[in-house]
Parts: C-alpha cells; structure tokens; sequence
C-alpha cells in the first residue's frame, strides 16, 4: 500500500495502462504536457507523444477522433477537460460512441475510456463546475463510473480502459488532492459493484463522488445522537448494484440519496424510483433525496458553498427521515 | 503616430491601457495575498488592442468577449469597483456575485455575454449582428476571442453565417500567441492550427481580413475604423487578427507578476529594465505608447507619471472597496434563474 | 473496365428496386438514394484496397456497394430483417460492414468527417499502409466537426481521402444559400491539404484522382482533398418530390448520366460492344433481384434481440 | 368551438405571434419536420418575406446566433427540427441560454425558443428518436413545454414566445393530425399549469406529449374492465405543477408515470421520485414507470415497436397496479 493523491492514484492507472497494453492512447488538450490537473505528468516522456498525443481545441472532432479510432481496435483514454466541455462533443458521444456498438449488430467494438472531471470547486462559475452524470446514464450504450477515494480512481479507471464499452469516469475536481492508501501495482475494481462504506442500522445513506465523505462526517456526528448510519457507495452509477443497495434498506427501512448534482431528473430520481418499485413494502418513511439546488452554479465563494450540498443539509436530511417531521 | 488624435484622446488612450494594466496587476497581487478569486485570466500585453478598438465604438454597438474580459469592460467604461466586487464574489458586483471573473459583464454598456468556453462567445457575436440588421439599426457587434478559437467548429459555422448573410460584425481576434509561442513552447493554453498563418482560415469565406501588430493603437485603429465603417454600410463582417507576444506572467497556470510591476519610466530609461525582461518590454505595447507620447511631445513624463498615479490611487480604493463590500446573501443563489 | 460499369450498374438498380420496395413498404425509414452519383463511389472504391476503411453519410448505399458489401445483407438491412448486416438495428443510415473495409455510415452530417479522422489514425498506427476515405457532402462543408478535422488531418498528416460529392444541394436548399464558397476543396487549400476539384460523373477521372491521393496517403504525405462535381437525380430523401430545383437543371444533367456516358465511351473506344453492354445492365439487375428476393425471405429479429449489444460482452 | 388538426394550430400560433411582434422570427422553417402538412409553412413565407430564415447546417453556430439575437432584442424561434441535432446546440443552449441571467446577475436574458420534434417517428433508428427533454431538465434555466393537444400547441407556443426565458418547445410529429378544439383568436397557457385531460379515481396515470394520448386510449380501454383512470398533462417540466400531480395521487393513491424518454434518469424517474418523496403517505402502490426501454433506438420495426410506450403497455401496468 502506498499513500496516492487521487490525481496521482489516476495517473498511476494511466502509466500501467500504457505499459501494459500497445493499444491504449492517451489524447486530449495538453495531456502531453500533463494535462492542467497534472493527470499525465511524465507519460509523453515516458511513452512518447504518439501515444499521449495533444489535441487542438476541438472537443467535437476530439471525441469522434478516438470514437473512429476505438471502433478500429484501439483502446483511447480521452481527457476532457470540464465536464462542461462535453457539451461540444455530445453529438459525437451520444451519436456515435454510445450507439456504434449496437447500431452496427456487433459489428463494431468502441473500446473507449472518456476521463473527465466536474464539481462546484474553486468557483468557476456556472460553466466550469456542472455535475452532469445523469445524462450519461440517460444515453444507454454508456457505463458511467465515479471514483470517491484514490484507490478507486485507480481501480476503477483501470477496469474502464480494459472494459470493451465506453466508459465515462467522472472525476471530483475537489478530490484530486485528496490523499489515501491505493494497493500496490495492478488495481482493478469490477464496473458495477457497490462499496459500504460504514454500516449502521437505522437508516442506509447513498452518496456518490465528494458527496461520500461529507456522508461519513454525518455518520459520525449522528452517532453521538444515537442514530447509526449505513453508508453506501455505488461507485458505478450504470450499470447499477442495486442489491446492496435495497438489501441494506430491507434492514434499515430508511433510505436518503445523496449528489452534488440539481434533483430534475438526476441519478436520484432514478435510484429512488428504483427502490420504491423494488423495495415498496421495506420502507418505513419516504426516501429523501439531497441534491443542489435548481440553479446554475454560482462563482461567488459563499454562494458556491451554499450550492453544494453540504454535512448540515444531509444531517438535517437524515434526521427528518429517521425520526420524523 | 498620433496623428489622428489629438492631445487629450492620445492622453485618454493611454488611461484606459493603464487603467486595464494596473487594475490587473492589482488583481495578481491581491490574489497572492490570499484571496480567492478562481481561476482568472489577464490582458497583460494586449491592452493596445482593446482600448484601441473600443473606444471607437458607439454607445449602440455591442460586445461579446471571452474569460480574459477585464480590459474590454473597463475600456468601455466599467467601473473599477463593481468590476473588482464581481471578481471577488460580492454583492456589489455586477453579476451580484454569480459570474465571477470568467463571466463577469455589464450589459449597460453593451456587453451581451462573457463566455468561458473556447469559442462560446462568436456565434453571440454574430447573433448580435444579425439581431441589428433585423431591426434595423445601425449597430455592429465586435466579438473579441482568442486564436484557439479558430480550433473550434462552431467558429466557422459562425464566420460562414456572419459572411452569408453580410452581418455588421467584427471578428476580433486578439492572437496572443504570435512569435512561435502556445502550444509548440510547452504553455497553457496551446493553440494548433495547421495553416501559416491564422487569417488564411478566413479567406475562403470571402470576408477581408487583415493581420495587425496589436501593441500599436494606430495600426489597430486604422482597420478597425475600416471594418465598423464597412459593417455599418451594409458591407458584412471583417476579421482582424491582432498579434501581441504573451506576457511571461501569463505563462503559467495562474498569472504570476513574473515581470514585476511595470515602471512607465521604462519607456524614456529603457536601462531601467531588467536584463530578463527587456525583449517582453521591448514589444510592450504600453511603454513602446508612452515613448511615442514622450517623443511626440504630447506629455511630458510628469504628466505621465501624474496620470498613472492617480489611476493607481483610483484602483486602490476600488480594490479596498472590493475587499470590504458584503458578500451577497446565500439564499440568493436561487434568485434570477428565471425571468 | 467492365467492372466498374457493372458497380455502378448494381448501384443504380440497388436503388430503383430500394425505389421499388420503399413504395410497396417493404423497405423502410428515411432513405437517401445517390442515383446520379454511381461514378463517384464506384470509382473511388476502385482505387482503394480491400483492407483500406470508408466512412459514409446519410446517403451510403453506392459506397457500401462498391467497398463490396453483400447486397443481400444491405437490403435485408433496409427491411429490418435479422439478416441485415447490423441485424436490423442501424437501418439505411447506419450501415455498417467492417470486414469488407466499409467501416460505418452515420446519419449526422459531418459527425462522419470526425469519425473517419479517429479511422485515419488508427490506419497510421497499425503501420500497414491502410487508407481511411469518409464520404460526405457539400452539406457537410458548413458544419463544425468538419473544419475542426481538416485541421486535424492536416496537423497530424493523416491518411485520410476527403471526398466531397459536392451535388449542389444541401438537404432541399442549393449550396449558394447555404455558404459564399462554390468549391468547398478551397478549405482545405487553407491548411495546405492538397486538393482536386474532378467531374464527379466521369468515373475514371474520379478513379485517377483517389488513386494518387491514395498513393500518398499511403507514402506518408498525409491526407489529400478530393471535390466531386455532381449531381443527385432524385429528390434529398426517397419521397421528397424536389420541386425547389428547376426542371431544365434536372435534363440537363440527365444527359450527363454517368453510367451512361461510361458506357458509350467505352462501345466509341471499341473496349465493348452494345450487347456486352446491355448484359452487364442485365446481370447486375438480376443479382439485385436475386438479392432483393433473398432478403424478403429472411426472418424478423427476436424481440429478445432488442435489449443485446448495448454492452460489449 | 371549431376543430382544426394539430398542424394547423401550430401554424397559426407561428402566424398570431408574428403578427403581433415584429420582434419574432424564425429561423429554420422545418415546424412540421417532413409530414405533408408542412406546406402549410409557405403561408407563414409568403406573409412575411424576409422573417423566415434557412440557416446552414450548423446546428452550434445557429443556436447561438439565435441565443445572441435574442440577448440584442430580437424574439427567434429556432427551428433545430429533428431532436437529436440539437446536441450540436448543447454548448450553447446549456452553456450560454440557461445560464445567462443567473450568470450576470440578471442583467441580461435570452428570450429565445427553441423547437425540436423529438421521439419515435417509425424508422428513424438511434440517431434520429431522441427525447432530450430529460437532459435539459438537469441543467436549470431553461423553461420546457410539450404540448399534446391542438388548444395546446397554440397557447403554449405563444407563451413560449411571450416569456423572457429561454424555452424549449418539444413536440412530437405523431400529433399533427390529432384534431380538437382551439380558439380562433391568440392567446396563452401559462406555463406550469398542468391539465387534467381525464377525470377518474382508481388511478393517475402522468404523461407528457404524445403519450397523454397514448395515456387516454389506455383510459378509455380500461373502463371496460371497470377502471376508472385519471390522465394528467403535465403541458411544462420547467416550471413543473407539482400539486396537481400530488392532488391527483391523493384521490387515486395509484400512479402510473408513462414517458418516451429512455427511463433512467427519464422524466418518469423524477415524477415517480416526486410522488414517492412527497406523496408517500398516499401511495397504496408503489409507482409504476412505462418509458422507452433503455437502448438505443432499434431500426427494424417489430424492435422498434417492442421498446415503444404503447397504450397496450400502458392498460397493461393500470391492470397490475390495480391489483
């Protein structure tokens, strides 16, 4: 075990990856520099600048260029910068990289691995800091994964360059210099396989991203109330493990969804229509989603603090769907 | 070189360039001490283009401008105050604190938009021009960006757009990377393009085009006046590339006074100038203004040096303002989603 | 010589007899014929190889056809049967048949143009002097992802063939209205891609044009601009009755015909006679009619099929 | 009242509107996508030369060219046709129309609309059956309307213009023949109102669209088998009548949430979560969702048809809520 930032933990994936395999390609604004967060620091010296190869500002042509070029057999790892940023390649991603597979019968393989990172941190204003996962998950042919600790980054975006589907990890800009033990060497973490994070038994919180450590701060001031939290991270958003999730709801009869993301629509709406229809009978009081509120994402510090939901919201959240009104 | 202006606009030029260099170099020293403003960008280098360009506008006209948006606002009239408030997140901003350096804007003054995103702000422009010609008025809209946004689709759709249909727009390019620097020097951020130079991207579409040294008020001066001249008689769009050589503070990720703060004496004690730093000086468009003022005689250096005293003053309390003013009130962050 | 008359013979009675079908409705959804454009797909797959890769448009029947694609697998496709070659998924739009080198047509203009620059580079990475060539059209000129990769493609010497069948029309409106450039090759000149402007209806000029652009491709000197002058006899989609062009431009350019002009060329040379002629015509339309009788046949996909292949695996 | 089809009350909310501001104009002119209907358009052209614009295809560029016209006081309808074209728009619409008045202090606004024609329209496989509505919906600012009916189309598309937003307009070209009654003069719904379209009480069944008429076959089929079912229209998602649905749900204690959106993340995902958030006490069910199942749209027809939220589906899920 070594003690890895997040930015550090993904950019030991990306170097494993590259050695391991003559296929994977790093490509993306100024990944050969190392990228602006410092995810590719060495690899072009490392592995050249033909296979981490910088990109003119054509985040379109970007996203097509490794849909064509996975669809042909290799394995591209793009950076986009912001999640923002996918805005200009949506039609490529939604139009092409998602579908090819399916659209052609089989036919087509698209090998891809889209990084990107979102998250109100460092107030960038409402076109730098969105959270976005739910349209991913909205776009079937997508697996979206995202990472909450250094270990994950790792293990999670080594099994999504390997996945033979393209994969979106979405990073927390606010985690990147989060530090924590990542395993030594080769680390996978299998798509679609839920964490616990903490287990209690009155009430079960899922949190994803940034949202899990505040969720853990919560579970540790509602303790001294007497009130034991279960948390669960999903790690993987699509596809979803639902079973350990409704299996620790038929324990704890509670359940409250936490993400940095607007409600409308989002993976809570989605995780809560799901448990309702799976677990009806289970659930003593009506689940409670925490979401930021309906609202571009303000650049004033104290306002972008107010946006994120933070530990007194959830507290609060928690509190009212296991005790009551 | 000054031959069109007379003493008191040569003199009024030269306050907006240093209002925009001292207002910005302020910025960087203000972050340094520890308060947070974001990521920001500066116009360090390039306020010839700007305070040339703009202050021929008339008060119709329309701007739309991209994440290094300082020195157009305060070209155009911004108040230093509201503009420092905004950048450091309080309530007397001008976007009440929810745009922030990358979106900050005064539509009073004819700003549609500041659009971070590469490339965002041009079909804006372009938008804007043709909203003019619809109406029927005789404003033209003048989108400032930088060079790698001729690496975005979205910018030919617009040019295209803007040259079909004859709109009265100004493509300002404002290409801070000239002398073989971006990408190809290991820098943020890095433009691409495969042609010898940017306006060739341009000539296709038949809309004139013409590259200018963007440290010299006159030469920027001179096409502009041209390209407004031809957009208000009907003539359609004309892109301008302005080239100036980045500032060695804007290199990094994060402005740095790499360069130290300016000292207008360089422009008449040129020894003055450190040994590092005298090729960047030597292209400063602002001191290489202040010698052509000193040797044309229209000011004499203790006017000079009175002027930017006082813009130093007059910033000093902007940012003290700033710096005191309230942050706006967090349940605020749901107001103005919608109308 | 032959075959590329009977290519483009298949083309032509491919489509009639798609025609043909989409009016009884045994073929469906939003179809875009190229009869009037044979010469170009014929003569460009002609001068590529086997293991070379195209990407197509909206309007890929002719290029899937003369990459060498089964017909029988394409109008099964078009028929929704389980036989078409994506297995009733993709449909006309979406034709896809990677074996034969036609990697995938797609039904967003000028999202082709940036699939086939990611094909290009990986036929630059696989080191086996692979070619990529994307068709697509004057339309596509307008669109973002379409500069975005010329400049690409240049940057990164890419071997990948633009050829623009430039049919003057973009979907209902002429080209004029849509951009002040007549020649959309003019862009690439921009970024020093070189660049032909050929009759897109003279099927050997359009072969001599691939054919060097191929060969440099193929030598390293990245990617080559071909602009196909031409013209599509039929309406934007099968059903648009295009009363926005005039009847006369129509006549005119039927007489231009490029199967027929090939055709009397080569009886004028003395390369063939009329009746050789008359049975290539014959044997492309009976093996489309074979192919077209092979596909009616075949069964309709298993509801199963409908939730199979979102994921690899 | 007299009746007229769908496609005609659109039309004519696209003529009353132009009329009465000179500011309004439209860019793009494919309202009725490639239904015989569309001629009706050559009347809008013919009435005001030089307000009807054919852009090039440069789906990001006109976005923002209309995003831009209407921050300088023009009022653009942007025709961005079939659905799945407006992701070419995405950097614009949900980067620069939705955030501009939040993002500058509500100084400025981007009164423009945009039009799309979303959803399964026979044939027209995975690029060209979109239903985004559910994506806009996750990025504030913009307000989304979907009408359903002849009198629907009419107001809303006007209020759609009247309002200072940015709005989406998301029709489905199933609808242009639909026929009902619409009023002769302009006026407006007001968004975020929705409409009972059926009174009942076993059961609420919400839709949105095409899928309320979808919604009213399957009510009209199940009162043979003595279920008497609620259809509610729910006309807006931004602004959303949320009490509607929850009086609704209080009456019937069942719903059925039926959408052409993909479900996950669907807007069927937000109305069930709603009700099963809010609405919990009431609920003698859990709620049932009927969207289009998760896959990319399949061309073939008996595929299509098998991922389709049919009224069949619908009778199908009110039988087993029922029991």
């Amino acid at each position: 075990m070594a003690e890895l930032t997040y930015i550090e933990a993904i950019n030991s994936a990306l170097r494993e990856e590259l050695a391991r395999d003559r296929g994977v390609y790093v490509i993306g604004e100024d990944v050969a520099l190392g990228g602006p967060f410092g995810a590719t620091k060495g690899l072009a010296a490392e592995f050249g600048e033909r296979r981490v190869v910088n990109t003119p500002i054509s985040e379109g042509a970007i996203m097509g260029l490794a849909t064509g070029a996975a669809a042909m057999g290799l394995r591209p790892v793009i950076e986009v910068m912001f999640v923002d940023f996918i805005t200009l390649a949506m039609d490529q991603l939604v139009n092409h990289a998602a579908k090819l597979h399916y659209m052609s019968g089989g036919q087509l393989g698209i090998p891809l691995t889209v990084r990107v990172q979102q998250g109100a941190a460092g107030n960038g204003g409402a076109q730098h800091s969105q959270s976005l996962e739910a349209w991913f998950i909205h776009v079937p042919g997508l697996k979206v994964v995202m990472p909450s600790n250094p270990a994950d980054a790792k293990g999670l975006l080594t099994a999504a360059i390997r996945d033979d589907s393209p994969v979106i990890c979405i990073e927390h800009r606010a985690l990147y210099w989060t530090r924590g033990e990542v395993p030594d060497g080769e680390h996978t973490i299998p798509i679609g396989r839920a964490a616990l994070r903490r287990p209690g038994k009155d009430v079960t919180l899922v949190a994803t991203s940034r949202m899990v450590e505040v969720a853990l701060e919560v579970a540790g001031t509602l303790a001294n109330e007497g009130i034991e939290v279960e948390v669960i991270d999903p790690r993987s958003l699509l596809p979803l493990d639902l079973d350990t999730i409704t299996a620790s709801l038929r324990k704890t009869g509670r359940l409250v969804i936490a993400h940095e993301a607007v409600e409308g629509a989002g993976f809570g709406a989605e995780l809560l229509a799901q448990v309702q229809e799976a677990a009806f009978d289970y659930l003593d009081a009506p689940i409670a989603r925490v979401g930021a509120p309906f609202a571009p994402v303000p650049a004033s510090p104290v306002l972008e603090q107010a946006f994120v939901p933070g530990a007194e919201r959830l507290a609060g959240a928690v509190r009212k769907v296991v005790l009551g009104a | 070189m000054t031959s069109e202006l007379n003493q008191q606009e040569a003199m009024e030029l030269l306050r907006t360039m240093l209002l925009i260099r001292r207002f910005e170099e302020g910025l960087i020293q203000t972050q340094k001490s520890g308060i947070s403003i974001g990521h920001f960008h500066v116009y360090i280098g390039q306020e010839c283009t700007g305070a040339a360009a703009i202050a021929l506008l008339e008060p119709q006209d329309k701007i739309a401008t991209t994440h290094r948006n300082h020195g157009h606002l305060l070209a155009r009239g911004a108040d230093p105050r509201r503009l420092y408030a905004e950048i450091l997140g309080k309530a007397a901003g001008y976007n009440k604190g929810k745009g922030g350096t990358l979106h900050a804007t005064v539509a009073g003054l004819g700003f549609l938009s500041t659009s971070a995103l590469v490339g965002g702000a041009v079909p804006l422009a372009v938008g804007a021009g043709f909203a003019a010609k619809q109406l029927g008025e005789r404003c033209v809209s003048v989108g400032f960006f930088g060079d790698g946004v001729l690496e975005e689709g979205v910018f030919f759709e617009s040019l295209n757009m803007a040259s079909l249909w004859k709109l009265p727009v100004v493509f300002m390019c404002e290409n801070n990377s000239a002398g073989a620097l971006g990408q190809s020097a290991g820098e943020y951020p890095g433009s691409t393009i495969a042609t010898k130079q940017l306006i060739d991207v341009v000539a296709p579409f038949g809309v004139p085009a013409s590259a200018v040294d963007g440290g010299d008020p006159r030469a920027v001066r001179d096409v502009t006046q041209q390209a407004l001249a031809r957009a208000r008689n009907g003539g359609g769009p004309t892109f301008i590339e302005a080239r100036t050589v980045r500032w060695p503070g804007s290199r990094p990720l994060w402005p740095e006074l790499s360069t130290g703060e300016t000292d207008v004496a360089f422009a008449w004690e040129p020894d003055r100038i450190p040994m590092a730093h005298r090729d960047w000086f030597a292209n400063d468009g602002l001191i290489r203004y202040v010698r052509q003022l000193f040797d044309a005689k229209l000011a004499n250096t203790k006017e000079i040096l009175a002027l930017d005293a006082t813009v130093r003053a007059d910033l000093a309390k902007a940012m003290r303002f700033a710096i005191e003013a309230p942050y706006p009130d967090p349940a605020s962050a749901l107001d103005d989603v919608f109308a | 010589m032959l075959r590329l008359l009977r290519t483009m013979w298949t083309i032509r009675a491919f489509e009639e007899k798609v025609s043909e079908l989409f009016g009884r409705r045994e073929v469906h959804g939003l179809l875009h014929l190229s009869i009037g454009q044979e010469a170009v797909a014929a003569g460009a797959c002609a001068a590529l190889r086997t293991t070379d890769r195209v990407v197509s448009g909206h309007r890929p029947h002719g290029h899937a056809i003369a990459k060498g694609v089964d017909i029988a697998s394409l109008f099964a496709e078009l028929a929704g049967r389980e036989t078409g070659c994506c297995r009733g998924k993709g449909g006309s739009m979406h034709l896809a048949a990677p074996t034969t080198g036609f990697v995938t047509a797609t039904g967003i203009v000028g999202g082709n143009v940036a699939l086939a620059l990611g094909v290009a580079f990986a036929c630059k990475e696989r080191e086996k002097q692979e070619v990529a060539a994307v068709f697509f059209g004057d339309g596509a000129g307008q669109s973002g992802a379409f500069h975005e990769s010329l400049n690409i493609a240049a940057l990164w010497k890419l071997p990948l063939l633009f050829i623009c069948e430039n049919n003057g029309y973009a979907e209902f409106t002429p080209l004029s209205a849509h951009t002040p450039i007549s020649q959309l090759a003019r862009h690439a000149e921009t970024y020093g891609i070189p660049s032909a402007t050929v009759d897109g209806n003279d099927v050997l000029a359009v072969r001599t044009a691939i054919s060097d652009a191929a060969a440099r491709a193929r030598a390293g000197g990245g990617p080559s601009f071909i602009e196909c002058m031409t013209y599509r006899l039929r309406g934007h989609y099968e059903g648009d009755p295009a009363k926005y062009r005039e009847l006369s431009e129509l006549s005119d350019w039927k007489t231009k015909d490029p199967i027929r002009r090939f055709a009397a060329t080569l009886v004028k040379k003395g390369t063939c006679t009329h009746e050789q002629m008359r049975a290539v015509e014959a044997e492309a339309r009976a093996s489309v009619e074979a192919a077209a009788q092979k596909a009616s046949t075949g069964a309709w996909p298993s509801v199963d099929e409908v939730t199979t292949l979102v994921y690899a695996g | 009242m007299r009746e007229i089809t769908y496609a005609e009350a659109k039309v004519e909310a696209l003529r009353d509107v132009m009329r009465a501001d000179r500011r309004v104009c439209l860019i793009g002119s494919y309202f009725l996508g490639l239904s015989p209907r569309r001629v009706l358009l050559e009347d809008i052209r013919k009435e005001f030369p030089g307000r009807v614009f054919d852009p090039p295809i440069s789906e990001g560029g006109v976005c923002g060219l209309a995003v831009g016209a209407a921050m300088a006081g023009l009022r653009p309808i942007v025709d961005v046709t079939t659905a799945s074209f407006l992701f070419h728009g995405f950097p614009q619409v949900i980067n620069e129309a939705a955030n501009v008045r939040y993002m500058s202090g509500g100084q400025l606004s981007a009164p423009v609309v945009f039009h799309i024609l979303h959803g399964l329209r026979g044939g027209g496989a995975a690029q060209h059956s979109h239903s985004p509505q559910a994506m806009l919906w996750n990025t504030p600012g913009l307000e989304i309307a979907l009408p359903a009916s002849p009198r629907d189309v009419k107001g809303l598309l006007a209020e759609a213009v009247h309002s200072d937003n940015p709005t989406i307009v998301v029709d489905h070209a199933r609808l242009f023949e639909v026929k009902g009654e619409v009023p002769e003069e302009l006026f407006s719904i007001p968004f975020g109102r929705a409409e009972v379209k059926r009174n009942g009480r076993d059961v609420t069944i919400v839709a949105s669209s095409l899928m309320v008429q979808r919604a009213l076959e399957a009510a009209g089929t199940a009162v043979a088998e003595g279920i008497d079912a609620e259809v509610v229209d729910l006309r807006t998602l931004v602004p959303l009548d949320k009490q509607t649905v929850l009086t609704s749900i209080a009456k019937t204690g069942r719903l059925v949430v039926v959408d052409e959106c993909h479900r996950s993340c669907g807007v069927a995902a937000e109305i069930a979560a709603l009700a099963a958030e809010e609405g919990f006490s009431q609920l003698k069910a859990p709620v049932k969702r009927v969207a289009t199942l998760d896959v990319p749209v399949p061309f073939s027809q008996p595929l299509e048809r098998y991922i389709e939220p049919t009224a069949e589906k619908i009778l199908a899920t009110i039988r087993e809520i029922m029991r």
